[in-house]
């Protein structure tokens, strides 16, 4: 965890929605784990005030670079837009803890809804890189939204694409697909990101099937430092419930036990 | 040659390698990492309750112009697990501990004072008497001046420890809650902790907290924060330590020269890590090219 | 077709257009040259005082982080030019024509109160009770909510116009005052006028506005206008004018939805000279995208 | 008093302190005249929160274009040196009264000091064009910022230039040289703005040879519409003293009346 001013190599948008930006870290000496992320900030000014967090979408070691993928929402993604290649990014990390691949797991289900993509992507990046077989089912509003479906496949993913546009983003519709691909593939684990529904829908599937599975959890942030007891969420182990902090514990957890609120 | 400058400042009996200190609650022991913690005049760790209790709703941060509202409540594992886990991971450091207190009545304020006033390792207490995110519309025992007299008379009974008494700005008069404070026998006065704020989503019509309230801090209240600085410098002798809204030294020096003789720096290290070290710099700078040997020249000296 | 929209709201007995108005002290006749006066809810000249007064010294304006502090005092040509010059200015517009009154005393406030309320171009009168920056650091008689039910008691005698009591900020408790100038008479509440405040120029040493204190006012102080509004909201029926750092309509929404059922703009006129009109735009649009029939609907529906 | 969006034609740095710019004013039908002023909006976030005050520097009725000098000073400048050419430029005004160049005074006298000279290059530039001899005495820290003494050479007038640098700004310095071009040129009118002890000056020599004048006031502005009363400033007529607003009633008055704190 420390503050990284690193230059930016490109800033681009990349559908109606989405930017994608890539950093040259070559400065920057960290390990950095899929899952994980960096706190953002996105304007020099004091408005928007606090820094944005935003998961690492590709992790290139070969040429020292990472990428982020993001959706213009607000102010702060509106202002991070505005940078441009040779600007720099101020990002403080890589924060948190990352997904674990387990050697014995060869065959994992995705499962992404919106910005969540990019958080599985860098996932798929790294069980391509392992060999480790990957089929995922991205969930967006629009066709237009699921431009990182080619990047997972270029990892070699299998990428089924399911919209509210098409009508095929039904946790019902999901459900099915999801079933018919654990079985078909003999599914080792389970791995969710950005969608409450689908993260119960994977929870109850998990259950059933008796999968493992991780799940990487949102939560609006102050500090991404573990100081400032924002970014909570409660786990529950062995009939017990605990508090923990997103940014400093997470923001990968076990998926069986996050309490989906 | 480079001239001393003296930076050195006193809280009570306890005496400060300079005047920064982090704000309760946007302080934790993982910003180790990015912050020497050795280069700050003390620590303070978030507030203590006696009991574990769990805190308030998500969402419990959100944006203002200039500023944020937290209510975090006080999110606390209770007494035994500071003892035995937060003090040890703290008193490696070479700076001085300040433990920060919350409590539900005075009779607790007494008991936590006790228990953490002899502790070797404490070098001092803040009373929370402000949180305004307790239970009951935000009431807080600092805004009433009798209560505070009788709370800090109260405490003082039970420790010799320096005490600061963390004040509320919710008030009409400052004035009269931070005189209450001196006559109950407080070393030193925190100015002050978060204003009562409430934002709304208009799309969703729900509040921007879960607990409907927060505390608002940042650059947006400082020019608050200052006034009430000033006035409080009016009416008593205590070193005041001024809070809210610092982003650099030259805040800092701001509340410096309105009265106070130390400084929390909270929020801003949400936006950059270093920024308590980085103030104790900017200050040391201000010196440097005003040529002011102590920092005692400074407090107070607002010219008006 | 697109539906009507009804923006239509009433303070007393006196109803409005639209729930827009300017914010005392911001506003002027001049302003007529960039904005169209008769499209907003009423109109409301700067605070009038009985004998004429100078106001306090340069500079009188400062920035903050997202605000500003004015130290204007209330600078007047006393209430003669006010009835001979001020109101046939604007009694030419098309709509309520509220006058803002400044007193030292009881009395003095009754007294005005009796001569402007029986004019027949004034249509409401605002008590500013709370102007921080009268002599006496700061006080004001809406700080005490015994003053403030008597104020409002002896001016109810006086006079049958709608009252609006505008409260000041700078209290512990908001609701207090706002049930005491309930209970006094009043028609409406006003909530609230600027936070006292204070900067220094750390390199001069000196305060930034000369008067040392002034009001904080702009985008810096709305979520603790909000949260006022919602506790006002909470403990009277009276109807809410919110005010404080409103700078577009969604701002106003917010205020709003709190519990306000008129605002105030102040600040944001000079940074948009069609702030005014532009808000009650804004509001419009807000109501046809969410179907809101009537602005009542949205009056106090946050949903905590 | 109206607020105008115009085209940014230039924007650039000119000294070390001063930026210049120039805006098409096509769209906007205004008369313009020296001494009044527009207040502009130098960044489009709530930081720097309040619009800033600056003078015209050049009217160019031929081609469509008013001219602002200014310099460097906090934030709101400093922001303002980030619009390109081709963004917006967020007007209000123009603003106040202007100059009065009576048609008897046909040999004039500026003394300007710092940002002042951007006032009262306008001035020169009118009298020039309407065959005004125009003598100006221009005050500033250093030759660098005195860029502006060109400018109103090419108007005609004959510029002398005073430095604290040189040594040669200290008011008894600018005395004799006033007094000397008062009494060479037979000059008819004063005109100052940008320092406090300069106006002082001119205020006793405009007494003592009996010369009209006229002052330009620089004060802290709030709204520049009247409105808000932060601009004020006292003048004195026949023995009483009132309080005037520098943005509506000013920011130029006659010299004698003004009284200078
Ligand atoms: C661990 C984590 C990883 C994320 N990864 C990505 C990613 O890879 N790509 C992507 O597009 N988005 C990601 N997000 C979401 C992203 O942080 C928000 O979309 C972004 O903060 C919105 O900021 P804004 O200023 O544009 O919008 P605003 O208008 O300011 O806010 C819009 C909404 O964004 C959320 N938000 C605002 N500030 C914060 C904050 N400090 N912390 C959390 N949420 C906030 C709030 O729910 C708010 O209502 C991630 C969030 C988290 C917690
Ligand atoms: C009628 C008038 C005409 C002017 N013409 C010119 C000009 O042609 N060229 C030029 O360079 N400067 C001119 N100025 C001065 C210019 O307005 C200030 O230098 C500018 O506002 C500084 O803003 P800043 O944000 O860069 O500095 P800041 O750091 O924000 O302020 C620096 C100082 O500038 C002054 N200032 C800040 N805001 C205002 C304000 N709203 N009104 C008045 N003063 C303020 C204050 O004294 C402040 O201490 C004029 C001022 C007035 C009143
Ligand atoms: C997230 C957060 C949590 C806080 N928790 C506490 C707390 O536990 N005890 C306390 O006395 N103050 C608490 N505060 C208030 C700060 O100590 C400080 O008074 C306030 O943030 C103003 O300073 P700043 O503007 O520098 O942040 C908290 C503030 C924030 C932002
Ligand atoms: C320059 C200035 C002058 C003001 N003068 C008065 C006044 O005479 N009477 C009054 O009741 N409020 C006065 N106010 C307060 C405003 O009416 C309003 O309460 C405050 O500015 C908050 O609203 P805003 O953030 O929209 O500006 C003044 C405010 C400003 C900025
Ligand atoms: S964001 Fe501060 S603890 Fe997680
Ligand atoms: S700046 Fe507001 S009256 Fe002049």
């Amino acid at each position: 965890m420390k503050q990284h001013l690193l230059p930016i190599i490109s800033n681009v948008q990349v559908s109606s929605r989405y930017w994608h930006m890539k950093i040259d870290t070559t400065e920057m000496n960290e390990t950095i784990e899929p899952g994980q992320f960096f706190h953002i900030r996105c304007s020099e000014g004091i408005f928007p005030f606090l820094r944005r967090p935003f998961s690492i979408y590709r992790i290139n070691k070969e040429d020292d670079t990472i990428e982020f993928l993001y959706l213009v929402k607000g102010e702060g993604t509106k202002d991070l837009t505005r940078k441009k290649p040779g600007d720099t990014a101020d990002l403080l990390g890589p924060l948190g803890y990352g997904f674990q691949l387990q050697p014995e797991c060869d065959d994992i289900l995705l499962t992404a809804r919106g910005v969540g993509i990019a958080t599985l992507a860098a996932l798929a990046q790294e069980a391509g890189r392992k060999g480790v077989r990957c089929t995922a089912i991205l969930s967006a509003r629009s066709r237009d939204d699921l431009l990182a479906a080619e990047t997972l496949q270029d990892f070699g993913a299998e990428v089924h694409k399911v919209t509210e546009e098409e009508g095929t983003s039904g946790v019902d519709s999901v459900e099915s697909l999801m079933r018919d691909i654990i079985n078909r593939k003999n599914i080792k684990a389970l791995y969710t990101c950005g969608s409450r529904r689908l993260s119960r829908l994977n929870q109850r599937l998990a259950e059933e099937y008796k999968l493992p599975g991780e799940i990487a959890l949102e939560e609006q942030m102050g500090c991404a430092m573990g100081a400032c007891f924002a970014c909570v969420c409660d786990l529950e182990e062995d009939g017990k419930q605990r508090s923990v902090r997103v940014c400093l514990e997470g923001p990968v957890f076990p998926l069986e036990k996050v309490v989906i609120s | 040659m480079i001239a001393q400058r003296n930076m050195e400042v006193s809280i009570g009996s306890l005496s400060l390698q300079n005047p920064v200190m982090p704000a309760s609650g946007a302080f934790g022991p993982e910003m180790h990492e990015a912050l020497d913690f050795n280069k700050i005049g003390a620590i303070i760790p978030k507030s203590i309750t006696k009991h574990p209790q769990p805190g308030n709703d998500t969402p419990r941060v959100c944006e203002t112009h200039g500023g944020m509202i937290n209510s975090i409540g006080i999110q606390s594992k209770g007494l035994d697990v500071y003892l035995s886990k937060t003090i040890p991971e703290f008193s490696a450091y070479d700076v001085p501990l300040i433990s920060s207190i919350s409590a539900e009545s005075i009779d607790e304020f007494c008991e936590m004072s006790d228990v953490l006033g002899s502790h070797p390792d404490i070098d001092a207490l803040e009373l929370n008497i402000s949180c305004p995110n307790l239970k009951g519309d935000g009431l807080a025992f600092g805004m009433d001046a009798e209560v505070t007299r009788e709370l800090l008379t109260r405490v003082r009974q039970v420790t010799d420890v320096p005490l600061i008494a963390k004040l509320t700005p919710n008030v009409t008069s400052i004035q009269e809650i931070a005189k209450a404070a001196d006559a109950g026998g407080a070393d030193a006065l925190t100015v002050a902790n978060t204003i009562l704020a409430m934002a709304i989503d208009t799309e969703t019509k729900k509040p921007m907290v879960g607990n409907v309230m927060g505390g608002l801090s940042g650059p947006a209240v400082k020019p608050i924060m200052v006034r009430m600085i000033y006035q409080t410098s009016q009416v008593t002798d205590l070193p005041i330590i001024g809070c809210g809204g610092i982003m650099n030294g030259t805040d800092a020096i701001e509340m410096i020269l309105a009265g106070a003789s130390a400084v929390q720096v909270g929020t801003a290290s949400f936006i950059t890590p270093t920024a308590l070290t980085d103030v104790v710099q900017e200050i040391r700078d201000y010196m440097e090219r005003h040529d002011v040997k102590n920092i005692y020249d400074l407090v107070g000296s607002v010219e008006c």
